[in-house]
């Protein structure tokens, strides 16, 4: 009883910092998806002797995700607070942080897909090309498909480094677990909840992993 | 009818630079099967490549039916492709769909209705034999059933060319067997042109119309498949056809034999007469078939017999001559005057 | 350290800003001149200038109150002392929305800091303008904002990072901004809607492990705070912090 | 010499259960050029791969020179399988090592002394005719030169037992003919015992003594190649051989001949033997060879003549009965009684 | 020069951090290196159907690499304070520092150098397998010679993230050009020396990409 009790205490807290850190999270992975993996095809489909061939803006684009890439993930956060501002009205909360985790998974998320992409057999490619299919049917129907157990496992590296990342979203009030295991675990040496939180997530990490192996392995059909 | 015109291609690298095609032009024309042999290396997939502007050529042009590919937009250039068939070694099948959705692929490459689109894939599939394994993906079928579904998806969309890359090394006899019938019937049937890469000269002479000899770039030798094998010229093409035509006679036969040896090569009609029956009726010596090869070459005899002739000096000089007379090319291998 | 009698060589901790600069611009010089070596450690949170004090990684730190000094060394089995009282600047509380804390409606936002240490301290500016009530028996080292009792405006209190606090003035209603991070931002203290009141215990302490208090390096440090040298370098680069009763 | 005792070879994965080799056994004389042929799938190389344990058999035996390899700790059977070469089909070279180096480290492995080691590898060098390119990285051989490293690899520790899977596929015909001539001398002059797999009869009819025939995991046919050849029992195995012996006759000439069509094997001396000079100097007949092939299996000839004669219906009658007590095998194709 | 004199002035300062930097990166790169390498080579050959085949080994190291991936870097840093007291006497300074950043950076290149051991055609290993080489020859003559350029590029890889999580070193006093960044432009406002300091990361960050391309480029002989 006495040992359940700060458990159960914190239980509430715990509650709400999982499902911020799941907005948080899941803001940021969907815009990853949305613009990252476009980016990522991009920076594929520019390389020497693809269909969209062009070094100018392919070596642009890499240094952007380069740079990036290059700040860290604080300063990144204060840099954004002018976009975050237009974009959510606020500079503070799970949302606002939701805008520089999205900018940071963007370029991470697109270097995956553009590593998954090149996975794929070339000769592959060139049938569609023989065919005369367009570009974009050769997108979505040769390169996405074939890349995609390589992405659903990029996918879920996006999403762990998110979590971990999320954790410094306590800086601008984001919350989440990690920044619960933070203030209360390390500010407050409270360590009934440090050790819950960071139980929570490492059964989050791991059922995450397990999750993205299983569908990377199902929709594998090779 | 595909006219290649003077076309080039260099692969340019930081370090070095090097020569794929080297200024080759050929005609070849509709209908026609057409025959590409060389070593390793020697430029033929960059040929090929060349064909549908896989690989844009350094030089040269492609004209395709009057169309100069070279010369098009992205835009036309698709539309043409698509009646370009092209079959891969490596089947470069989309492990990702099914066999139907692969070959559906091309057809709604070419914008065809769904309808359409549906009808045309089981038909294809029907053709080659592959109707139960519709909804199969590519990883569960055997190497002879990858490529018959590279062949369907290759003839989609009506091709009027036909591009293959090796088609059927990798594959055993049985099924290269069914594949050649398939490319011969539809060459046929359809009067599609046929462009084939293979290191069997056993495929060209039974599929090819004609054939080009490449080596480092260059096209050496080029004709027709049964003047390439009955008369070629350059050291290559010998080395490659005997790969067909020539065979050893296990040299101790020639040493315990008691007869003169003689090998005669028949062509084109000639084959079909019978020197041999006639030369042991019209002389007294006994023929012994020693070893020999006749090969239909475009339905075109080409054969060689070796010939072991026993009887006195006398007769066995007159049924030389005899025989001399009436075939392109005699050679004595051991002559024996008992 | 075993000789601490003659030790020439000092590692100094403060959190990064303010009081990092203080010791460089303020303490190095003077102690310098004695013949010491310095390096200062920056620190960006509130537990590990402690902690590293209390393992002897550094010898003093300036970055906390007395009262939360004395908190941290009974929780954590440490035996610190303050040396001497520094300038601190006051926390304060600030608006772009409102001129004045009455004018404060149901439901306002309130940033606050989300390290305990400055968290009581905002607190205790919201408890004494009589916004809110707080449990009295909490412990300052793990005071959260769960431990308000009364609120009857219905405070939305949002922790943050307390550096962040000055940027997000704009997106909150009210906002507790430590001074040290108010003027680091170039904000006026003069705009704040109430001042922290601060008695001296509540001004930022240097601080060494109770076993160095005699220590020779010890005086010399207090010696130089005390030194007219430190006044001038305080009035010249750190104006609007608060002086402690000594140096008035 | 080999022993196969009893293998059987399951693949368990999550889904299902796939049995690649069935209860195979086979015994392989020291010295002997053995070949195994059979479709994609049939379990072919899930074999060879468990003759060096690369691939450990669900159950049987596997007893080289009397050594049964299933039972030996994992040192001692790094030990035996420095003397069983294996020769890879897709060649398998270490990329980041140069032809030197992918061969020394067999030598390296069987912990052979710096200097012994450059001794041998110049050596075998020397004997696959890659001396010049001792120092070059795989990527910049072609198919063959890569494929003869494999050889000098498989041979470095001078293996009893060799291990070839498809090693000659995909490459030209010359290539595949010099890597088909040093197999046959490595087999002759060191008395290697040689297991090939290949899907080319060819390959069989050149090199092997015996062939087995493997179907669905089993061996359906086993035997001495010419046995094989000239009288295949099983289905698949004529298949099999059809692609080396058989030929199809144009049609058009067997409806344009006027005499009599007739389909005559020759096996072992009666091949030698001069029954169509007999037949025609004894008849008044007369004879005309319209297709034909004689093949030397290990030196033995195996022929089939499709001739055409033409006569009265009475000599051709008693030619015919002449012929059929002389050969094999004797088939009428189209019968004429002018 | 009144812009250029905030520049001039934290000159020592930034060089100063640069060395920092050099140190953490370096340290925990050679750890990495020395102990990630092993532990990558040793996730890949216990799987199925290689050499070490041992199942329970694998999901053993598996789980572990996957919790260390799972705490948030800041709670790791403070977890591992007392490790860090017992390995550098400190637990302050670039080179406890070093010890979080070791940690953390232990697992990630494991997983990247067991990727890149997957990507080798399993051909090449099975033929020193029929060789009889040794294990220890295989991994030494083959597996990590064919890897090379898959392992140098997850060094480049791990170098910059390596780089992004030294800024956070800050937090326990580790110093180096992240933490002055925000030091500087997260703390005090001064965003001159931030956007110095972030272009020096940048440089940094483009020129170990460029240089890891080309290695990696370089020892590639395929
Ligand atoms: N993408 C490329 N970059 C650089 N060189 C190339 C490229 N593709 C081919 N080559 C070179 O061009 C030459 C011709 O190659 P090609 O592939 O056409 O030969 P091939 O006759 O098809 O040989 P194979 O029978 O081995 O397929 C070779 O020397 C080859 O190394
Ligand atoms: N690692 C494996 N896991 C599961 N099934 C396998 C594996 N290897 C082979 N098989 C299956 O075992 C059977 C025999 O395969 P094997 O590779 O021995 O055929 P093969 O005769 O060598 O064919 P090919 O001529 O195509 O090389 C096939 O059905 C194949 O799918
Ligand atoms: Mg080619
Ligand atoms: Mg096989």
């Amino acid at each position: 009883m006495s040992l359940l009790n700060p458990i159960v205490n914190i239980l509430p807290d715990l509650n709400k910092a999982f499902l911020e850190t799941i907005y948080m999270v899941g803001v940021s992975l969907a815009v990853a998806l949305l613009i990252g993996l476009p980016l990522g095809v991009l920076l594929f489909t520019t390389t020497r002797n693809l269909f969209f061939e062009n070094g100018i803006v392919n070596r642009s684009l890499g240094f952007a995700v380069n740079i990036v890439r290059s700040i860290p993930f604080i300063i990144l956060l204060v840099a954004l607070l002018p976009l975050t501002d237009l974009l959510t009205g606020s500079t503070i909360g799970p949302r606002a942080a939701s805008v520089s985790l999205s900018v940071s998974a963007i370029p991470f998320f697109a270097r995956i897909v553009e590593t998954a992409l090149r996975e794929i057999d070339r000769g592959v490619i060139e049938a569609a090309i023989a065919v005369g299919a367009t570009p974009w049917m050769i997108i979505k129907d040769v390169l996405l498909p074939e890349a995609k157990p390589g992405i659903i496992q990029g996918l879920t590296l996006t999403t762990i480094s998110l979590i971990g990342y999320s954790a410094m979203a306590g800086t601008i009030g984001g919350g989440g677990i990690g920044d619960l295991a933070i203030r209360y675990g390390y500010y407050r040496y409270d360590n009934t909840v440090m050790i819950t939180t960071i139980v929570v997530l490492i059964c989050l990490v791991q059922l995450l992993q397990m999750v993205g192996d299983k569908v990377s392995y199902m929709v594998n059909k090779r | 009818m595909i006219e290649i015109r003077s076309i080039r291609k260099e692969y340019v690298s930081k370090k070095n630079r090097v020569i794929g095609v080297d200024n080759v032009s050929l005609t070849i024309q509709t209908g026609e099967i057409y025959g590409i042999v060389g070593y390793s290396g020697a430029g033929k997939s960059s040929l090929l490549r060349c064909l549908n502007l896989l690989e844009r050529p350094t030089g040269g042009n492609i004209i395709i039916d009057g169309i100069d590919l070279t010369s098009l937009s992205s835009k036309e250039l698709r539309k043409q492709r698509q009646k370009i068939g092209m079959i891969f070694q490596h089947f470069s099948l989309v492990s990702s769909k099914t066999v139907y959705e692969n070959v559906a692929f091309a057809l709604r490459a070419a914008h065809r209705s769904k309808d359409a689109t549906k009808l045309r894939v089981l038909e294809l599939l029907e053709i080659v034999g592959l109707s139960d394994k519709k909804d199969v993906y590519p990883a569960q079928l055997s190497g002879g059933q990858k490529q018959r579904v590279g062949i369907a998806r290759a003839l989609a969309n009506e091709p009027t060319v036909l591009l293959c890359d090796e088609a059927t090394s990798a594959l055993d006899p049985t099924t290269t067997k069914a594949i050649l019938q398939l490319l011969k019937k539809i060459s046929s049937e359809l009067g599609i042109t046929i462009v084939l890469i293979t290191h069997e000269m056993e495929v060209v002479k039974e599929l090819c119309h004609r054939v080009a000899v490449m080596q480092d770039g260059r096209v050496i030798e080029e004709g027709p498949v049964y003047e390439i094998f009955s008369q070629p010229k350059q050291e290559l093409t010998k080395q490659f056809i005997s790969s067909v035509l020539d065979f050893e006679l296990p040299s101790h036969l020639i040493e315990e034999s008691e007869g003169t040896i003689i090998k005669i090569q028949f062509e084109g009609q000639t084959a079909g007469e019978s020197i041999l029956s006639d030369t042991l009726q019209s002389h007294a010596v006994k023929g012994n078939i020693l070893h020999g090869k006749i090969e239909y070459i475009q339905d075109v005899p080409l054969g060689i017999l070796i010939i072991e002739l026993i009887g006195d000096a006398v007769q066995i000089h007159s049924a030389l001559e005899y025989i001399k007379n009436r075939s392109s090319s005699v050679e004595v291998l051991k002559h024996v005057t008992a | 350290s075993p000789n601490t009698e003659d030790k020439k060589e000092l590692k100094i901790g403060a959190t990064t800003g303010p009081y990092a600069d203080m010791v460089k611009e303020a303490i190095k010089p003077g102690l310098e001149d004695l013949g010491y070596k310095i390096e200062i450690v920056e620190f960006t949170d509130y537990i590990q200038p402690n902690k590293s004090l209390g393992n002897n990684s550094i010898d003093a730190n300036l970055f906390q109150h007395k009262v939360y000094m004395d908190n941290f060394a009974k929780e954590n089995d440490l035996k610190l002392s303050d040396l001497i009282i520094v300038p601190t600047a006051p926390m304060g509380i600030y608006s772009n929305k409102y001129n004045s804390l009455k004018e404060v409606k149901d439901g306002t936002s309130l940033a606050v800091p989300n390290d305990p240490v400055n968290l009581a301290r905002a607190l205790k500016v919201l408890v004494d303008e009589g916004l809110i009530e707080v449990d009295s028996n909490v412990d300052p080292l793990k005071v959260s904002e769960k431990d308000v009792t009364k609120n009857p405006k219905n405070i939305q209190l949002k922790p943050l990072e307390s550096a962040q606090l000055p940027r997000a003035t704009d997106s909150v209603d009210l906002s507790a901004v430590p001074g040290n991070f108010a003027l680091a931002a170039k904000m006026d203290l003069k705009d704040a809607l109430v001042l922290e009141k601060m008695p001296d215990m509540y001004r930022n302490v240097v601080a060494v492990n109770t076993k160095d208090v005699d220590a020779q390096f010890a005086k010399d440090i207090k010696s130089v705070v005390e030194s007219d040298q430190f006044e001038k370098v305080i009035d010249d680069k750190f104006a609007g912090f608060g002086k402690p009763d000594w140096m008035n």
